[in-house]
């Protein structure tokens, strides 16, 4: 009886200390995390729309509630003027979803860059989208409050050659994004007041 | 229970084939003829078997030089090789990839004429 | 036969050195090794778990009842193992990125687990760290060679640097999964032959 | 009393020693096999020339001295006067494409020799063949050398330069109308060195056939499969699969019936046995062939069934005197 008293004891001491232990490192690690996976996953799209701003727009983001679910929104400031802010729709391309990095200026609503975040394109054709600065630099100047087409679907912007459906999902991610920013202007303009 | 005979036969075999297999290495090196046979492009879609000469004979589809290596119009007279200009990823605006030029060349002349239009026709694994 | 503790450290880089002479822990030896650093950040990420794992069943052998002792030791495996996870995730991502699945995988790998039960729960918290350090740099010498010989013949490249210019058509077998069978077996093979004098 | 007359007494009689041995060796055995490879690569010589040769040449000497260098450095006895690191780097050879460039015979004899024999114990212990595992590792790690397509590019003959197992696969049944039996095995297709010329390989093998080196059941055997299984898939949709012909006459299929499926090591021994690997293999072959995304089978077939052969020996007739 004893033995098994012990034994009992022993193991509650010990998960107890491991989970105190691992709860304290969650803790002290939770923000660096995020950070980390801001920067890697989406680092080099924000980066590359933003490009030329005078911040770390990883570090100014902020977060609006839009309806349920919560969306990133990452500040650009140039020539010290916090006006342009970059975050994130979603498209459907060939290989499934892809997450489009959009940034807007609210000054005047046009779309200063688009950039791919994630995708499951096929290699060499679809990823183009991501690899080839040529695709997304067509999106540059665009109003952000008007829904964007490829060229055969009406629009303005050129496919990727041999790749249609990825061109085509990436518009409709645009579309999606500047449906989230004529949404949420109001706000997003109330909270980039912070970092002027 | 190797006998001395077995071994000599070996390291001669081997010595005579050494210098024989080197020799040919070194001195009958494959060479690309001046006219191609055959090429074999390759790109992510698949590559693409290309039968050069059976595109120029007159037997096959009599296609003259200068119908595709436009470089001749300029007033040169060795055709180029294609990839020679139109790179990969062209950066001068006012040549095409590699891709859009094959893609223009090949499907525009197979629809005119009868040469196989679907992509898997050309494109193989 | 007490050995000294510079012996406890370096039968792990030799005599003992897994996975060659312990044929242990192959998941991770065979899984992560398509690249040098792959191999590398694997090595340090088990250093780390088998010292503190060695030195706290060390300190907890008289406590730790026999009958639920590996309970416990998968226990202290597990936290040490999140604990690297965590702060890999904190500051090595890309690494985190690749080695992925295999992080957490440390919890069962038999080099971890053994060196616990057959050292550090016999043996005092100098010697059990001693010998968890010296068998994780084996581990990890062992896991950064094999990394090395496969990226160099697989991927031509070292460290994600080319080694033997673009002309050179990589040899994708050693990458692959039989690849690294075939690579341990030589490894194995030519160390059994260096062995016998 | 025992009845003597129950037991034919004859049959257990032998002679009184000294014995005489035959003469029969490894070594002989082996220049047997090469003796029988010979018209298929001569055939291979004449139309593709000196890179041929210089193929087929580098092949034999490398392997015999990777074989040399291996014994020397483990310290074992000098075994390459059997000639068996000879055949392995003359097979290897004549399944090479002409144009292979001489670091791929190198590294390719190395892995057969090496990992393929020596490593578990030289000659008569491996489990697989060994050129078919180099040929199988290589033509995994460098796809467009073994693409005879790509390889032969350059070679132009009165025949179309087609090679017909990857039009098959690409093109479908009817790009391979062109290509008839007589043809096929005449050499008129590309592949490679050695593989292409049919009567010389059939030629080959019946000749170990008679002189008891090879077994007429696997060789047979392995046809069998092919063809049957190539009929049947052919009954079922005459439009996607092709006929029996091609299958037993291009590719791999000719060689590794005659020369690769009957290494003496890795195939099975007892009758019944030989005929389910041969069968097996030339099963496989086809379906890897028609559905499968590799575009010649024979190679992983043959791997697959030397891997089952010291299984397929379990299957043998009982010991006389044995209970059920």
């Amino acid at each position: 009886m004893r033995e098994i008293i012990k034994m009992i004891v022993v193991l509650t001491v010990l998960s107890s200390f491991s989970g105190g232990l691992l709860a304290a490192i969650r803790g002290g690690t939770m923000e660096k995390i995020e950070y980390q996976q801001l920067v890697f996953v989406k680092g080099p799209a924000i980066r590359n729309i933003l490009e030329g701003c005078s911040n770390d727009p990883i570090v100014d983001r902020f977060k609006i509630k839009d309806g349920d679910i919560e969306r990133s929104f990452f500040v650009g400031i140039f020539d010290g003027k916090a006006n342009t802010v970059a975050f994130e729709g979603v498209g459907k391309g060939f290989g499934g979803d892809m997450g489009l990095m959009v940034g807007v200026n609210i000054d005047d609503d046009k779309i200063i860059g688009m950039g791919v975040t994630t995708h499951s394109e096929t290699p060499g054709i679809g990823s183009k989208a991501q690899t080839d600065p040529k695709f997304p630099n067509q999106f540059k100047g665009l109003a952000a409050i008007e829904p964007c087409k490829v060229k055969p679907d009406g629009g303005e912007i050129d496919a990727i050659s041999g790749a249609t459906v990825t061109s085509r999902g990436v518009c409709v991610g645009v579309t999606d994004a500047t449906e989230i920013y004529k949404r949420l202007k109001p706000q997003i303009a109330e909270k980039i007041q912070e970092f002027k | 229970m190797i006998s001395n005979k077995e071994l000599q036969i070996a390291y001669g075999l081997a010595i005579i084939l050494l210098v024989v297999g080197v020799l040919s290495y070194a001195a009958f090196s494959a060479k690309a003829p001046d006219q191609p046979v055959r090429l074999m492009f390759k790109c992510v879609a698949g590559k693409i078997f290309f039968d050069h000469k059976t595109h120029t004979v007159e037997s096959g589809y009599g296609i003259s030089c200068s119908d595709c290596h436009h470089n001749l119009e300029e007033g040169e007279t060795d055709p180029q090789p294609c990839g020679e200009c139109h790179e990969p990823e062209s950066q001068d605006e006012d040549v095409l990839s590699r891709t859009d030029a094959f893609h223009t060349q090949c499907i525009g002349c197979h629809k005119e004429e009868a040469g196989p239009e679907k992509c898997e026709l050309c494109h193989v694994m | 036969m007490a050995k000294t503790i510079t012996q406890e450290f370096t039968k792990g880089l030799w005599d003992e050195i897994p996975p060659f002479r312990l044929v242990l822990g192959l998941c991770p030896v065979l899984a992560v090794t398509k690249s040098v650093e792959n191999g590398l950040g694997m090595g340090v990420a088990v250093v780390f778990v088998l010292v503190c794992s060695n030195m706290l069943v060390s300190l907890l052998r008289n406590i730790i009842p026999s009958k639920v002792r590996i309970a416990c030791f998968i226990v202290i495996i597990a936290t040490f193992v999140i604990v690297v996870e965590l702060l890999m995730q904190a500051y090595a991502y890309p690494l985190f990125l690749k080695l992925g699945i295999f992080i957490p995988l440390i919890v069962v790998n038999c080099v971890v687990l053994g060196r616990a039960e057959a050292f550090a729960y016999k043996n005092g918290p100098v010697r059990s760290i001693v010998d968890g350090f010296g068998i994780g740099i084996g581990f990890t010498i062992s896991l950064t060679a094999l990394g090395a010989l496969r990226e160099v013949f697989g991927s031509g490249t070292f460290f994600g640097m080319s080694v033997f210019g673009p002309s050179f058509q990589p040899f994708t077998f050693m990458v692959e999964a039989p690849g690294a069978f075939v690579c341990l077996g030589l490894m194995l093979s030519l160390m059994n032959l260096a062995g016998n004098k | 009393m025992v009845d003597n007359n129950m037991v034919d007494t004859n049959k257990f009689i032998v002679s009184h020693a000294p014995f005489w041995h035959d003469g029969s060796k490894i070594s002989t055995r082996n220049y047997n096999i090469a003796l029988a490879a010979l018209p298929a690569i001569l055939l291979g010589i004449i139309f593709y020339g000196m890179p041929a040769v210089g193929v087929i040449s580098l092949s034999i000497s490398s392997a015999i001295i990777w074989e040399f260098v291996f014994r020397r450095v483990t310290k074992r006895s000098n075994t390459i006067g059997d000639g068996s690191a000879a055949i392995i780097g003359m097979l290897f050879g004549m399944l090479l494409p002409a144009t292979a460039p001489w670091w791929l015979v190198i590294l390719g004899t190395f892995v057969a020799v090496v990992i393929g024999k020596q490593i578990y114990g030289g000659i008569g212990a491996n489990p697989f063949n060994p050129v078919v595992v180099a040929i199988a590792i290589l033509m995994i790690s460098w796809k467009d050398l073994f693409d005879f397509n790509e390889a032969l590019m350059n070679y132009d003959f009165d025949f179309a330069m087609v090679y017909p197992l990857a039009a098959l696969k690409h093109f479908g049944v009817s790009a391979v109308d062109s290509f008839n039996a007589g043809d096929l095995l005449m050499g008129k297709q590309s592949g490679g060195i050695g593989s292409t010329f049919g009567l010389g390989l059939i030629a080959g093998g019946i000749y170990l056939i008679i002189r008891g080196i090879i077994r007429w059941e696997i060789a047979l055997s392995f046809l069998a499969g092919v063809f049957i299984t190539a009929l049947i898939f052919n009954m079922t949709d005459s439009a996607r699969y092709a006929g029996p012909v091609i299958h037993l006459f291009a590719g791999y299929t000719l060689i590794g019936a005659f020369f690769l499926a009957t290494e003496d090591s890795s195939s099975p021994v007892n009758f019944i046995p030989m005929l389910i690997y041969g069968v097996g293999a030339g099963f496989l072959t086809v379906l890897i062939r028609n559905i499968g995304v590799y575009v010649d089978g024979v190679i992983f077939a043959i791997l697959i069934m030397n891997l089952t052969s010291p299984l397929l020996d379990k299957i043998k007739p009982k010991a006389i005197g044995k209970a059920a």
